[in-house]
């Protein structure tokens, strides 16, 4: 990769970068219907149910068969909706959500886009999808929809405050905002020295914004379908109501990837004695268990109320989230520097 | 690396590829599904009544307080980051400036508390 | 690469310079402001890597123009939720209870 | 010459209403009788003392006398003036005052005629404490208007004057008065503003000084008027005198334009004050709205602050100026006087017949220094004086008559004499004063004046010796129909003056008389400090 | 690419220099945490007078520095910190007196009058957000770099926008605020545009360097130049309101509390002065042979501002009823007189300009203070802000009439008192350096000017109003009245020593000029 991003760029590099780029993408898209899939089959089983198992063997072409389903499903598009809003919405979602994965590392030598600014950039694409949610809520005229719309977008400001603020204390170990920078700043050897001990403030803030930003339980107020039927996209149908679903499971992919490299230690391995395991195995290990922890938490927490969402976001993370990043300055300060 | 600007094509190439998929997928959607209109199906969606007055309708003024509260905030990492990134190569200074920033920040956030703005009335 | 910055932050400026003197709503209005400041910021930049002395200064300046919209902005919905709250409206147009 | 060089004896007099002003501020309001006390002591002081002065003045040597200087504040210019080799370039303000034989006369009318005034302003009646302070200071600024000798100086009295008759007009005048006290304010700030305007820029072009001790060359901006004039009378005298150095700040001398537009904008400035004929309006609002007393200083006074600041800033500055202009300056002369006259004809209110015969004899004093020679001039101050005089004990009888008839319409007003033979001889003895009788002071005045008028510009004088004749019609016409003529009959119980109305008038009537009897009391020193100007008006007249 | 930056922090010894900002910065935090913490049962007068103890305790510190800085009379070089973006010199310590000064009575007038203001409900933030502003104004004086004096400006203005925001249950307030915000809004980007091509064409936001490349810059980017100097000149101009660009202001002044008025009136209008007389100066002065034009134009161009601001502030208040909207606009045209000695620019036979400038500036804060403290004792016993509830003053309070007096003579330039000696020094300056047109319109608007400033002395001496009874005057109104007055009437009886102290510890080259 790193080679080919080294050459002068001609039409030809542009075009075998593009298609990697569309291989890619059909990866994600191929992760994102298994996920769907295991998400149902692990709550299924942790709930003891069965979960999905009639279409294909084990249901395994279930979420296959929903994407047709919503493919050939009729979209309807309310009268009053404002039309033009409606129709960008889903689509503004989902821009971002797969934009963002340009930067993610997966191996020393296997990443996209180098960035000097990786995580910035992450950080400041992931915050327009909320823009679209509010733009969905807005446009449908509904009420329900709207309501849903602003809580989320409520929620997601409110909790990208703290997660904002709780990596810059990987960015104090790392000194970079380069994603692959950060890696290799984890790599000792152990797992210890994995960003995830160190920063375990800052690990445990961003796991809880993390899932508060992807609008999953206990988390999921905007579409809390107990309350507002299904939120923000409830007057989405169709396969403009699958763009909705498909950005919020690309985003569980990022934030995976992305828990992964900050405090994981990306593709290194725990222990000096288990780094004959290539990197990439490693790294889908921890990123599957990310992506498992949040599957788990679904099936086990229950949803929390709007001003406890409120309350903890700001009177709790935000504090916290700050009071880690002068705890690892002034470490550094004492012990490192110098 | 003298080519850094390939990066940024990447990430151009991500971005078309973002907006390629919807409208790929949605063109062929719409040549799959059918499309049979009628007024009941395009009234919004109101638990099954008939929609009362507006859909748009005001909602609590709280968001916009939150709103605010994120801006500063926010923009405080704008500080943040650099000052991260520059930390090692920087003295005690740097550090006792950003507790200072952050502290201001803090007792903004203290003031909003005690002003009630983080107490959440149902909406 | 220079004059087309300049150029699109220049339209930028008169846009929202336009917006800020013309919109009736003051929500329109504050962001007009935004647009304006947003223009600043680009040419900042634009002089800071294409100008005749290119210097880090432009983007550290934009960096604080950012900051201070920021705070603006803030304050100025506060005032406007504030507004909101006396007259029911977002309307500049009936904001004239002063006597002239 | 005696003590009063030793001690500071103008501030004396310029700061003795100020004392009173210290007094009445100290004393409760309710203490009327205290406080008039107080006003009639602290006009006093300055009569007394202007008349010790006027009695040490060397009438033989004339000239300004009593030079008092003090620095008030500076600004330098230009500190970073190594370069152009100075050792001082700056800006002072100072308080100067000085006397010369054309302020003395009129300093001896303003403290004469506010010491009468003070007497009938003691009977107004509502608010007097401060009435009395505004009225010490009006004293205090026309005191000072006449003392000073620095131009910044003269423009805030002048100032303090305005202030002052604002406020006395504005509460204590008649019906119309605060629109009487606004029209006065606007056109006299306007001519405030112009005489100002033209202050400035004479002071920055002209009012320079260069002082050289050893290597030591200062350079000073001021508004001393003895420094402008000698600057202007003198152009090329500071070119030799001025060292090299002065080179690169270059006080431009004025040009001929410049010091035209200065002129004009200074005739403006005080024609308004004067009043000259088109700027007249604000004049008679106040003379009908005031109070008796301002009115009587207003008339006696305040008008020829207007003349003195026109004699001693427009002519003796700008001789040149002055000459070129002498004939248009005859032609308002003989306007003001024949407006005035006639319009007072048809008048049927005393106070505007007077009022208009102020205009009118304003015009003479015009005439007398659009003469611009020595009859013409000493007529204009004598004008000056006699008028302020007479005008006074007009305006004090008006006064009178008012109080006990309520009116002064012509028409309600007759055969007074009868019931008040007092008020009314004097009355009619000021009405002959007035329109020029000989032996009365205003005799004096028109004679010179048309004399001296009549040397230079016969077909004018022809004109206004027609104004001179209307005078006689239109004053006698008001006098008689009011002293003879049948009394109404309510008027018959009337009072006739009380000791303290007689007072004044008896000093006024006697003035007067002492003036056309004796004028060379006054016409020497008059003459004494016109000398100057004389030289320059003859210098030029053989020059161009 | 990138020249590079080389970061300075602050040494403990500059932390002493900065000791009269850090101080206030320190007393607002406290008083925050004080109203926030303190059970409400205390009353907020004492976050009051603890400001106004804030205040003073920094301007001790101000003069301090400045008696050590002008030991026997001789002006110091400046002194630097954080590579010369702020400085601490005689043109900053003087404006910072006066600032200093300024607040404080205001803080006296706000302690006067907020009891009686129900709209009012932060009682505390009223008084301890005068300090960010005043940091603000007080990091503009000393501001050596554009960066510096930007943030110096928000600070100043932010804070202003929640001040005038301040009456909370008053929807004139609210709207005043707003609109405050959207032409300070403008303003700001105006000025930040204008900066920014300031920035493109040398290369640097530092003042000095600023100056150095200019020259240099001129030859190819003269359009560059201009369209950033006009910008920061218009947008200066909304901030000083100076006509055109005035418009807000009445309105602002209007709905914002009394003493929040007087604060943009003074404060507010002078650091913005103060911003522009140190931009200019030191990018422009330095400007020679053909370059000399462009600083010709753009001193002109401040110069035509100045007399539309005279002019349209004086006759725009003819028809004024509202005291405060008079008030206003009178500052509209007194902003146009301290733009004067601005822009009339150094000549080799005038450079007293800042003196000029600060011995006015001096003066209004006086007069103009004074002038609102009357206004709010009046308002508060009638009610309403109109002229009209000046009328019968005389009977009602003789002596606060007589000191309105004074604010109404000096405000209309009349002797004796300290505006007429400041309008004097402004025009003397004016026609010393031969602008006599503008020496015209200075007279001119002072002239117009009588008729409404006069209004006030109408009202109280000439008519009698509706209402009687006696005006109580608040002791610390009272106070602020009286030192107003009797400090308008001692500039205007003894200007030398103010004017004599300005000169000997005010030296253009060390003072003002910026180098490096």
């Amino acid at each position: 990769m790193q080679s080919w991003l080294n050459q002068p760029l001609t039409w030809g590099s542009a075009l075998v970068l593009f298609l990697w780029a569309l291989v890619f993408l059909f990866i994600v898209l191929g992760f994102v219907t298994y996920a769907i899939y295991f998400e149902r089959k692990v709550i299924g089983w942790m709930q003891l149910r069965i979960g999905p198992n009639r279409v294909g063997p084990f249901g395994m072409l279930q979420t296959v068969a929903d994407i047709f389903k919503l493919l050939i499903k009729e979209d309807t598009i309310p009268r009053k909706a404002d039309r033009a809003l409606f129709i960008l919405a889903p689509v503004l979602a989902y821009i971002p959500a797969f934009s963002v994965l340009a930067v993610l590392p997966y191996t020393q030598n296997l990443y996209f886009a180098d960035l000097n600014v990786g995580l910035l950039y992450y950080v400041a694409l992931s915050g327009i999808s909320t823009l679209a949610i509010v733009l969905g809520g807005w446009a449908s005229n509904n009420k329900y929809a709207l309501l849903g719309g602003m809580r989320s977008a409520a929620q997601m400001i409110s909790y990208e405050v703290p997660l904002v603020i709780s990596v810059v204390g990987v960015i104090l170990l790392s000194g970079s905002l380069n994603l692959r920078d950060i890696v290799a700043a984890q790599s000792g050897g152990w797992f210890w020295d994995w960003n995830f001990i160190p920063q375990i403030i800052g690990f445990i803030i961003f796991i809880i914004a993390a899932v508060s930003e992807l609008n999953r339980t206990p988390f999921d107020l905007p579409e809390a379908e107990s309350e507002l039927v299904a939120g923000y996209h409830v007057e989405y149908s169709g396969f403009r109501f699958a763009f909705f679903m498909l950005s919020e499971y690309v985003y569980v992919y990022a934030i995976a990837a992305l828990t992964t490299v900050l405090f994981l230690g990306g593709w290194h391995a725990p222990a000096p004695f288990l780094a004959f395991v290539p990197g990439i195995i490693w790294f889908l290990l921890k990123f599957a268990f990310i992506v498992f922890f949040l599957f788990w938490i679904r099936a086990t927490l229950p949803r929390i109320r709007v001003d406890q969402l409120m309350g903890l976001g700001w009177k709790v993370l935000l504090p916290l989230s700050l009071l880690n990043v002068f705890l690892t300055a002034i470490y550094l300060e004492l012990f490192i520097k110098n | 690396m003298e080519n850094y600007a390939n990066n940024y094509v990447v990430v151009a190439v991500f971005i078309v590829l973002g907006i390629l998929l919807p409208v790929v997928a949605l063109t062929v959607g719409r040549l799959l599904r059918p499309n049979k209109p009628n007024a009941l199906k395009q009234t919004t969606y109101e638990s099954g009544n008939e929609p009362v007055g507006e859909g748009q309708v005001r909602f609590n003024i709280r968001y916009y307080l939150f709103a605010l509260m994120f801006v500063i905030f926010d923009v405080e990492t704008v500080f943040l980051y650099p000052w991260a990134v520059a930390y090692n190569k920087l003295g005690l200074f740097v550090l006792v400036e950003m507790l200072i920033f952050a502290g201001m920040l803090l007792i903004g956030l203290l003031y909003a508390w005690k002003k009630k703005v983080l107490k959440w009335n149902s909406v | 690469m220079l004059p087309s910055y300049l150029t699109m932050a220049a339209i930028l400026f008169c846009i929202g310079l336009y917006g800020a003197l013309v919109k009736r709503n003051a929500v329109v209005v504050l962001l007009s402001l935004e647009l304006m400041l947003n223009a600043v910021n680009l040419n900042l930049i634009a002089f800071s890597k294409y100008g005749v002395v290119p210097s880090l200064t432009g983007q550290i300046f934009s960096l604080f123009t950012i900051t201070v919209a920021a705070a603006e902005a803030a304050i100025g919905v506060a005032i406007l939720i504030a507004l909101f709250r006396m007259r029911g409206t977002v309307n500049v147009d009936e904001f004239d209870k002063m006597r002239r | 010459m005696s003590i009063l060089n030793d001690i500071p004896i103008l501030s004396f007099i310029l700061f003795s209403p100020l004392l009173g002003v210290i007094v009445l501020l100290a004393l409760p309001q309710h203490r009327s009788n205290w406080l008039k006390k107080t006003v009639v002591i602290a006009t006093l002081i300055p009569l007394i003392l202007s008349f010790w002065l006027y009695a040490e003045y060397d009438k033989q040597q004339g000239g300004a006398a009593f030079d008092e200087r003090q620095s008030w504040a500076e600004i330098p210019l230009n500190k970073e003036t190594q370069a152009a080799g100075l050792s001082e370039f700056k800006f002072a303000f100072q308080y100067e005052l000085g006397v010369d034989g054309l302020s003395i006369p009129l300093l001896l009318l303003t403290t004469l005629v506010s010491a009468m005034a003070s007497l009938a302003a003691i009977q107004v009646k509502k608010r007097w404490k401060s009435f009395f302070i505004w009225f010490l200071l009006l004293e205090m600024g026309i005191l000072g208007v006449f003392l000073a000798r620095d131009l910044f100086l003269f423009f805030i009295l002048f100032e303090v004057t305005l202030i002052a008759m604002y406020f006395l007009i504005g509460i204590w005048g008649y019906f119309n008065r605060e629109r009487a006290a606004n029209q006065f304010l606007i056109y006299n700030g306007i001519g405030s503003a112009i005489m100002l305007t033209a202050f400035v820029i004479l002071v920055n072009t002209a009012g320079f000084r260069i002082d050289q001790i050893g290597d030591q060359v200062s350079f000073i901006y001021s508004g001393s008027y003895m420094d402008i004039f000698s600057n202007l009378s003198n152009p090329e005298a500071w070119v030799n005198l001025a060292p090299e150095q002065i080179g690169t700040i270059n006080p431009f001398l004025m040009s001929d334009t410049m010091q035209w537009t200065l002129f004009i904008m200074l005739l403006v400035a005080f024609g308004i004050k004067l009043p000259i004929f088109p700027f007249h309006t604000w004049m008679l609002k106040v003379h009908t709205e005031a109070p008796t007393s301002i009115v009587m200083i207003h008339s006696g006074l305040l008008l020829k602050m207007g003349a003195y600041g026109l004699l001693r800033f427009g002519l003796l500055l700008f001789p040149e100026q002055a000459r070129a202009f002498a004939i248009p300056l005859a032609v308002f002369g003989v306007i003001n006087l024949l407006y005035g006259a006639l319009l007072a004809l048809r008048q049927q209110e005393l106070k505007l017949v007077l009022a208009y015969s102020s205009i009118s004899h304003m015009g003479i004093v015009l005439i007398g220094l659009a003469a611009m020679n020595e009859l013409g001039l000493q007529g204009a101050v004598f004008q000056l004086v006699s008028h302020g005089l007479v005008s006074a004990l007009l305006f004090l009888i008006v006064g009178s008559i008012y109080e006990r008839t309520g009116t002064t319409e012509l028409g309600e007003l007759g055969g007074l004499a009868r019931s008040m033979p007092f008020i009314s001889g004097v009355l009619l003895t000021a009405g002959l004063a007035s329109l020029g009788l000989p032996g009365l002071s205003g005799f004096v005045g028109e004679f010179l004046s048309l004399l001296g008028l009549f040397e230079t510009q016969r077909w004018l004088t022809a004109a206004a010796v027609l104004g001179i004749i209307l005078t006689a019609v239109y004053m006698l016409r008001a006098v008689l129909k009011i002293t003879f003529g049948p009394q109404r009959d309510d008027y018959a119980a009337l009072k006739d003056a009380r000791l303290i109305e007689a007072v004044p008038m008896i000093v006024l009537l006697a003035f007067i008389l002492l003036l056309g009897c004796f004028p060379s009391v006054l016409t020497d020193t008059v003459q004494l400090g016109m000398d100057g100007l004389l030289d320059q008006l003859l210098a030029t007249r053989a020059g161009g | 690419m990138y020249e590079g930056v080389s970061f300075v922090p602050l040494t403990w010894t500059d932390m002493l220099y900065l000791a009269p900002e850090f101080l206030l910065a320190a007393v607002f935090i406290v008083l925050v945490l004080l109203d926030l913490l303190l059970p409400k049962r205390i009353t907020r007068q004492t976050i009051g007078w603890l400001t106004l103890a804030g205040i003073a305790a920094s301007l001790l510190l101000v003069l301090l520095r400045m008696l050590d800085m002008n030991e026997g009379g001789v002006s110091s070089e400046a002194i630097r910190l954080l590579a010369n973006s702020y400085r601490i010199d005689d043109f900053a310590s003087l404006l910072k007196i006066v600032f200093l000064t300024g607040t404080g009575l205001i803080v006296l007038l706000a302690l006067g009058s907020i009891r009686d203001d129900e709209a009012i409900t932060d009682r505390a933030e009223y008084y301890y957000m005068l300090l960010p502003a005043l940091i603000g104004a007080m990091m503009m004086t000393s501001s050596g770099n554009l960066v510096t004096l930007y943030i110096g400006l928000e600070l100043l203005s932010l804070t202003s926008y929640v001040l005038v925001g301040m009456r909370r249950k008053s929807g004139l307030s609210a709207e005043a605020a707003f609109k405050y915000v959207v032409t300070g809004g403008i303003s700001s980007a105006m000025i930040l545009f204008g900066m920014s091509y300031l920035y493109g064409i040398t290369g640097s936001v530092d003042l000095g360097s600023i100056a150095a490349a200019l020259p240099d810059a001129l030859v190819d980017f003269k359009a560059l130049a201009y369209v950033g100097f006009f910008f920061m000149i218009a947008g200066f101009g909304i901030k000083i309101a100076a006509a055109p660009f005035h418009a807000w202001a009445p309105d602002v002044y209007q709905g914002a509390p009394t003493p929040i008025s007087a604060f943009l009136a003074v404060i507010a209008k002078g650091a913005a002065l103060a911003a522009v007389f140190r931009i200019f100066y030191s990018t422009l002065l330095m400007l020679q042979d053909e370059n000399a034009i462009v600083s010709k134009d753009i001193w002109l161009a401040l110069l035509v501002l100045a007399a539309a601001a005279m002019l349209v502030g004086a006759t725009a208040a003819l028809r004024q009823k509202n005291t405060k909207r008079l008030l206003a606009l009178s500052g509209v045209a007194n902003a146009g007189y301290m733009l004067v000695p601005i822009g009339i620019s150094l000549s080799v036979v005038h450079s007293s300009n800042f003196s000029e400038f600060i011995y006015y500036l001096i003066a209004y804060l006086f007069m103009t203070i004074g002038a609102f403290a009357v206004v709010s004792t009046v308002s508060r016993s009638s009610g309403n802000e109109e002229l009209k509830s000046f009328a019968g003053m005389y009977y009602r309070a003789p002596w606060t009439a007589a000191a309105m007096v004074v604010f109404v003579l000096s405000l209309s330039g009349l002797p004796v008192s300290g505006g007429f000696f400041g309008k004097l020094f402004i025009l003397l300056g004016a026609a010393n350096a031969k602008a006599y047109w503008l020496v015209g319109v200075i007279v001119l608007s002072s002239v117009i000017s009588y008729y409404f400033y006069f209004g006030f002395v109408r009202q109280m001496f000439m008519r009698s109003g509706s209402e009687q009874g006696e005006i109580r005057v608040k002791a610390e109104t009272g106070i602020v009245i009286w030192a107003c007055a009797a400090a308008t009437l001692a500039l205007g009886l003894f200007p030398g020593p103010v004017m004599e102290w300005i000169n000997a510890i005010f030296s253009l080259q060390s003072d003002l000029m910026i180098n490096n």
